[in-house]
């Protein structure tokens, strides 16, 4: 029973995983940019904080960086917030 | 790999920035704006320091985003108050020359940079090993909370001064009018959420303090957690200026008085200010770390809760100047 | 190469960018963004710079870990101010004397 | 095992693949949210999931799961807060 870090390629596997992710990231942003609603920018940035955990995830198993799971965690807590906020000041008109 | 990786991220960084400035609309860039925070955590974390991203993590995804979305949504909130004033103010429209002095001063700027950063000096001595060297008198292990709150502990004990400062003047300016917010009426599954969200969320806070020791995390770290935790808990319509009002009279002030009466009274056992000894450095170094998380949890929180409430604005030239 | 002197040039371009935004655009909400970049383009220089010629360095990285608190700190203060000066004034913008560069602008309004 | 682990990691990056183009392709609000939650369940679950076996330690183990267990409920509330809004918003329109 090997695991994938035992491999000497796993590096730049992780490597791969974590660019993949930037690169969904990157085409995300055309949605914030596009819109057409506010609402719609507010999904494009919750799936960014998914994204983001993901990208940390690989990046600390790249990086041999057991800190960053502590990362992962923290932003997986606190991305929800600026949803909330939005939901809850945003009452007037939609922009 | 790793620099192709780097490249595409430095590049979304900008794009990011680029997006935040050149947004018609304020919303936009506030979106944005908190994506530029997520990809600065994970710069960080490609320069390889945790800590950074640790922080960056919360406040540049949790609180600033939240600031933001606040002060956008009082502004539209408000806008809706006088129909037909525009959402977006670009600005009045510049002549060309005064297009073209800004877009020559900010090449400039960037060529100069370029200059610093390619002609740096070569530094004298070497930091990372001065560190290295005294880390085992430091009473902690990582070497960032040592530099923090032992070698250079002076800048901390001054930023929680300017933030206590920044705390006042925001209270100061806190208008007398006191009327409950709109919209607070309790959602259930809000209410349900920060039920569930807020104690892992104190949890993690309290474990990045402790963490800080010998990994990355400490006093910073914790308090931006524990402010998050705060913001949500107001904006899921607890109530919770009440107790934050008379907590906020202790806690707000307690971090930077205990740091200073502990780096005073090591002058008792005839030690210079702000040095601790050898024997006990750890504990001290813990027991003010777990003040000052407390402390900045509190002094961020209330930046946010001490805005203003949303009402209409009171002068008589509303229309005019908000056509521009 | 190396990603630390990339991450670097990165940050001079956030504030070359940050500046010109601070040049050309006079929204205030807009100038505090600006502000808050050029913040972090500083801070991407400290480190990335430091960290180029050795290997990692903690006391640059704890002098921003202070001054990413104080910055944010900074910025909500700033917005505060914003927000009182909004709903005293009703403007997003500073004025500016009708002498000065901007012609563009009309004569204000008597109280 | 290492062909399991890469076989999950896989498929956790084809979710969030599909979840970025649904948010992209997807014309209405309401499906752009069913394409997020694809991601924020599915990609990051089986990411985790790859991830497990190369844990140093439980501690990071539970970690991990603590992680995806955090995204699962924030996401799944934040998706019906927004939906709520989403449907006030245009009940206030008409």
């Amino acid at each position: 029973m090997q695991t994938l870090n035992a491999m000497p390629w796993a590096t730049n596997f992780w490597l791969a995983i974590a660019g993949l992710l930037l690169v969904t990231l990157v085409a995300g942003l055309w949605r914030i940019w596009r819109g057409p609603t506010a609402t719609d920018r507010m999904l494009a940035a919750q799936l960014f904080g998914t994204t983001g955990v993901g990208i940390l995830l690989a990046l600390s198993q790249a990086m041999q960086q057991v800190a960053l799971i502590d990362v992962a965690l923290v932003l997986a807590l606190l991305a929800v917030i600026a949803m909330v906020a939005f939901v809850k000041r945003m009452q007037g008109p939609s922009s | 790999m790793n620099l192709a990786f780097d490249v595409l991220l430095g590049i979304a960084l900008l794009l990011c920035a680029a997006g935040v400035f050149y947004s018609r609309d304020l919303f936009r860039a506030v979106v944005m704006f908190i994506a530029f925070g997520l990809l600065l955590a994970l710069v960080w974390v490609r320069l390889d320091a945790p800590d950074l991203a640790l922080a960056e993590a919360a406040i540049g995804a949790g609180l600033t985003g939240v600031l933001m979305i606040d002060a956008v949504a009082h502004l539209s909130a408000k806008n809706a108050h006088h129909q037909g004033a525009q959402f977006d103010q670009t600005g009045a429209r510049p002549q060309l020359w005064s297009r073209i002095l800004p877009v020559f001063s900010a090449v400039i700027i960037f060529i100069l940079l370029l200059g610093a950063i390619w002609w740096r000096p070569d530094a004298p001595v070497s930091l990372p090993d001065l560190v290295a060297e005294s880390l085992p008198e430091s009473g902690v292990e990582h070497p960032i909370t040592a530099v923090l709150l032992n070698f250079r502990s002076y800048d901390t004990l001054l930023e929680i001064a300017v933030l206590l400062v920044a705390v006042v003047v925001a209270m100061a300016l806190k208008p007398d009018t006191s009327e409950p917010e709109a919209g607070n009426s309790k959602d259930p599954i809000l209410h349900g959420l920060s039920a569930r969200l807020v104690p892992p969320m104190l949890v993690v806070g309290v474990y990045i303090l402790w963490a800080g020791s010998y990994m990355p995390g400490g006093a910073f770290q914790g308090g931006a957690i524990l402010a998050a935790a705060l913001v949500f808990l107001k904006l899921a319509g607890f109530g919770i200026e009440r107790l934050a009002d008379s907590l906020l009279r202790i806690g707000l002030a307690l971090g930077f008085i205990v740091f200073l009466t502990v780096a005073t009274s090591v002058m008792i056992g005839g030690r210079p200010f702000l040095t601790y000894p050898e024997s006990v450095a750890g504990e001290l170094i813990f027991f003010i770390e777990a003040m000052l998380t407390f402390s900045i949890g509190l002094i961020l929180f209330s930046l946010f809760s001490q805005a203003p409430p949303p009402v209409a604005p009171t002068s008589s030239l509303q229309g005019e100047q908000d056509e521009r | 190469m190396s990603a630390n002197l990339w991450f670097a040039l990165v940050g001079a371009g956030l504030i070359a960018l940050a500046a010109f935004t601070f040049f050309v655009q006079t929204h205030l909400l807009r100038r505090i963004f600006a502000f808050n970049i050029m913040g972090s383009g500083v801070f991407l220089i400290m480190v990335g710079m430091a960290q180029h010629l050795r290997q990692t360095d903690p006391v640059p990285q704890a002098l921003v870990l202070t001054g990413i608190v104080v910055a944010v700190s900074a910025t909500a203060l700033a917005l505060l101010i914003f927000r009182r000066f909004y709903a005293l004034s009703a403007a997003v913008t500073l004025t500016q004397d009708n002498d000065t560069l901007g012609d563009s602008y009309e004569q204000e309004p008597r109280q | 095992m290492m062909y399991l682990q890469i076989a999950l990691i896989c498929l956790g990056c084809f979710f969030f693949i599909v979840g970025t183009l649904g948010l992209l392709r997807f014309n209405d609000a309401y499906s752009r949210i069913h394409a997020i939650t694809k991601a924020d369940n599915l990609g990051l679950g089986l990411l985790v999931l790859g991830l497990l076996p190369s844990a140093v330690n439980a501690f990071q183990g539970i970690k991990l799961l603590l992680i995806w267990l955090l995204v699962l409920v924030a996401s799944a509330t934040a998706s019906y807060l927004i939906a709520h809004y989403l449907k006030q918003q245009q009940e206030g329109d008409v």
